[in-house]
């Protein structure tokens, strides 16, 4: 199963209304791409890893991986910003180190792990489905709120079939060698989408055996917005602003 | 391939969302009509997204050593439509996002008017010429899976450039950086999806 | 009530593709029964079930609710679906929502009902399943057997009148099986009609009151369990065995250790509590125990 | 060959999110035998089946093939799967090819084999598992009990050494389980030493020559089903039943039907045959059709 998703069901804050969550996430985030890199992100990166670890419970070693993958991806991404292309002077283009390029990278970088460790935040406290009633209330279109659900229940029921199916391939040594690691994996995307097609088919007997007109409606639980809770997060929100605007100016 | 969360600055990150609105606006009409005539294509989009993201959860073994994947927007788009793609195709990136911190929230827009509005188009723009000009269906399923693979990589490849400009070469200078850094990786799995989406094409067609 | 709650009649259905899956197929549900329909895997019982709630519709033969032909319109199935509710064999089949609450409830509102009244019937489910601890956990990280609970309760939690089950002990461990048959019991005892399809036929001698057995797409013979199972060359022609309480203790019978005027054990543990002691005293221990009368009292098992 | 082929020692394994599965697991495999890991659902025969070719790694504790510590190195892995094939509880987990023959061809191919040998392979697998005329069949619309015998076809055709089954018989009705029980035992005639998992404590009780009960990700205890399975309370606490031919046969020698020289029943047949008559003769009627000695003459059950 997926870390994220497990930790969202197990971590302290799970109980917390999700739009306190939110609050929380969407406003840093918002800070994040607005406040100057250095310190402002500095201080949202340090803020996050303290609600998410500390107050939220999630191991470090999960956090910093959770991180890692796309931040792997910021890195080649930022290189890309450490050259420019230069004229040749007997014509033509060849690479150059950019002026200013390691600055403007370490900025883009740090600006873009504060508001990952927003994202992963979120996503490591908050069951992704949990967001479905406030969409609902935000009177998003029924359809994509009943497609969200599906989804979700079928991505996991998908990936326990194709994690048995790897290790299927793999008792048959379908992953000696990058040849047959690809060719088994094409195996395995073109027999499991037919597997899904004929799951939705399934469900669907079984959904009308419980009266399916169309609408996926169920009953929500009810959870109390703490007010306290809401308001310091704006006001933290408001500080960190102000100060990293002050240490920068 | 998705960008980051907080990689794109506000403003960028802005406009990619208003630029997708209107895509998905478009599709989710569409999808919520037939889907009031038939409850029954909610299950079968709900187990194709199910699908997609499973698909994009499986890391391919990669030459470079960075982890790339299969999208599936090739194959959403010959059996769906471009626009149904482009809900289902968001539906995805949202869960990318929330369960494997993929992609963004601040980046939505812009990862979905490149794989879930440009992707799915191109990929129906060249299904339809290759079956237009008599090519078998498997040819076009490749074309349709790789090319939109392909168009997906250059969108994301100009939208960081129009954000970060190089300093001499301009917008174009910064979208070949990008596109050089990023092709190792793109080409072959474009080529690859491309195959790969033939091969489920060809399982479908015998059902 | 009527006397005869479901039944089907000369039922026929072939799959797109061809294979004919029913062929005359003739089945009679009285109401509180407790019904196994037996059959080897292919027989026809899946397709049986998915026609005793509409989900199917026969390309011939009709099912009766009540005594009155089945109504496939959108009002119809609404109607039957409330009175037969469905419990497929896999429960990922069935389970669509996040949480174990949330998926419980689809049902109820799909009847329409208040959402004060479908918070009671999502209760009251969960109690008859034994898993109210299970409210908000989310359905994929379940166990199997909690899957298995939770698809049940959300079928009960539509209070059908019947309830038909698709191999509900499959998969399931011994103390998971012994568990599932304890909360049919209590379901049966409040009243609900059950229709369950197995192929464990030791299962079904010591659960059901009536048996039906499948065979090809027909019912070769319905009746009751110590009367139909004793029929070896029916059970072997379905693809079936005897099941081995009955046949044990048909052996003992035969060689004279059961007097012929008592009956024959149902159960694992009636065989064993009627096991005679060596030391001459012939009378099984507890003959009082053992619930089946002798097959040659016996009537009313209707043959094909 | 060594005396021992694969063995477990102190194996510990949790999956992300913590939940332990295995915890100071030992286990003993010799060559040649048919063993069967008894537990109920959750006790970690799944992960334990990962555990002996490879699929997971202990976190702590160490898997032995001949004697060596296990090798987790790509040559070391391939080198392994050869030696330890395993069968998914899910046929439909293990078939991704479009024909039964070619999905069989999979494993032989990635061995490295040229076509001619691979072929050979295949043709051998498919006339072990008695489905040559299902060769240009398309997986998919093979029955359950076909897509088995393709999915064992598929491990058989790369001539493990040892064999080891997911719940093998689940989902099969009892032809198909005595057709497939029929298979494996043709299987290690020919050599293969057989590990299976289920929790069938008939079926284990009929056809192991060993048993290990898990519980709680631990081998309570290991050695041969009529001593170990005699042991009511270890079940007991493990979830488990006593296999009811056991039972049956252990009342009929505490009554006194059976002499203490004699052995107890181990199949449905053996304990017919030897129910006695009443008319006197108490001798069970065919002694030496009864295959177990009586547990008190037995030694060699290792507790652990």
């Amino acid at each position: 199963m997926y870390t994220i998703d497990r930790w969202a069901y197990a971590n302290r804050w799970r109980c917390r209304h999700p739009v306190e969550k939110l609050t929380l996430a969407a406003g840093m985030l918002l800070l994040s791409l607005t406040v100057p890199p250095w310190p402002g992100g500095m201080l949202i990166l340090a803020v996050m890893a303290v609600t998410t670890v500390g107050l939220a419970g999630i191991p470090l070693r999960v956090h910093l991986r959770v991180l890692r993958v796309p931040a792997g991806f910021a890195l080649t991404g930022a290189a890309a910003m450490l050259f420019r292309i230069a004229a040749k002077p007997e014509g033509g283009w060849r690479l150059a180190l950019a002026p200013g390029g390691t600055a403007a990278a370490a900025a883009v970088l740090l600006r873009s792990l504060a508001a990952l460790a927003c994202l992963s935040f979120l996503a490591l406290t908050t069951p992704v489905v949990e967001f479905v009633p406030l969409f609902r209330r935000w009177r998003l279109p029924p359809a994509v709120l009943d497609l969200v659900l599906l989804v979700y229940r079928f991505l996991h029921v998908l990936t326990d079939r194709a994690r048995a199916a790897r290790t299927a391939q793999a008792s048959r040594l379908g992953h000696a060698g990058i040849r047959h690691a690809y060719r088994s994996l094409g195996l395995l995307a073109a027999s499991l989408f037919p597997r899904a097609l004929e799951r939705a088919r399934r469900l669907e007997h079984g959904l009308a055996a419980r009266g399916f007109q169309g609408d996926l409606h169920v009953l929500l639980p009810q959870r109390e917005i703490s007010i306290a809770a809401l308001a310091g997060i704006l006001l933290l929100e408001i500080a960190l602003g102000l100060l990293s605007a002050a240490l920068r100016g | 391939m998705h960008i980051m969360e907080g990689f794109l600055p506000l403003a960028h990150a802005v406009g990619w969302n208003l630029a997708a609105a209107p895509f998905v606006v478009h599709g989710v009409r569409k999808l919520a009509r037939q889907m009031k005539e038939n409850p029954e294509t909610k299950l079968l989009l709900g187990a194709s997204g199910g699908f997609a993201f499973v698909l994009s959860a499986l890391k391919l073994p990669s030459v470079t050593g960075s982890s790339s994947h299969p999208t599936g927007t090739g194959l959403g788009t010959v059996l769906f439509g471009p626009p149904t793609m482009t809900v289902l195709g968001g539906v995805v990136l949202l869960f990318q996002a929330l369960l494997l911190a993929h992609g963004g929230l601040t980046t939505l827009g812009a990862n979905i008017f490149s794989m879930a509005v440009v992707g799915p188009w191109v990929a129906y723009a060249a299904y339809r010429l290759a079956r237009r000009s008599g090519a078998s269906l498997a040819v076009s399923t490749f074309l349709a899976a790789a090319l939109g693979d392909l168009a997906t990589y250059v969108t994301t490849s100009i939208q960081l450039a129009l954000a970060f400009p190089d300093p001499a070469g301009g917008f174009a200078g910064a979208a070949a950086k990008f596109m050089g850094v990023f092709a190792l990786t793109q080409v072959p799995l474009a080529i690859s999806e491309g195959l790969l989406t033939v091969l489920v094409m060809n399982w479908l067609a015998q059902y | 009530m009527s006397q005869v709650i479901l039944e089907a009649r000369g039922l026929e259905y072939s799959y797109e593709g061809g294979t004919q899956a029913l062929s005359g197929l003739d089945l009679t549900v009285a109401p509180g029964r407790r019904l196994a329909i037996l059959g080897a895997n292919g027989a026809g019982k899946s397709t049986l079930l998915l026609h005793l709630n509409g989900t199917l519709r026969p390309d011939r033969g009709t099912v009766y609710l009540d005594g009155h032909p089945a109504d496939y319109s959108r009002r119809g199935l609404i109607r039957w679906r409330q009175q037969v509710g469905l419990v497929l064999q896999d429960p990922d089949d069935q389970l669509f929502a996040a949480s174990v609450y949330q998926d419980v409830s689809f049902g109820p509102l799909n009847l329409g009902l208040s959402e004060a009244a479908a918070r009671q019937r999502v209760e009251e489910a969960l109690a008859a399943l034994e898993i109210e601890h299970l409210r908000d956990r989310p359905t994929h990280l379940l166990s199997f057997g909690q899957k298995k609970r939770v698809a049940i309760a959300g079928v009960v939690a539509m209070r059908p009148r019947v309830l038909v089950l698709d191999e509900p002990t499959a998969g399931l461990d011994p103390a998971g099986v012994q568990r599932l048959l304890a909360t049919l019991d209590r379901l049966h005892r409040a009243g609900t009609t059950l229709i369950l399809a197995t192929h464990d036929m030791d299962l079904a001698y010591g659960w059901a009151d009536e048996v039906a057995v499948l065979h090809r797409g027909a019912v070769l013979r319905q009746g009751p369990p110590e009367v139909v199972l004793q029929d070896a060359a029916l059970l072997a022609s379905a693809g079936l065995r005897t099941p081995w309480v009955l046949e044990v203790g048909r052996r003992l019978a035969a060689t004279g250790w059961i007097p012929p005027a008592a009956g024959l054990p149902r159960t694992r543990e009636e065989l064993l509590a009627g096991l005679p002691d060596r030391d001459g005293s012939t009378r099984p221990r507890d003959p009082a125990a053992w619930t089946v009368p002798h097959p040659g009292n016996h009537e009313g098992a209707r043959q094909r």
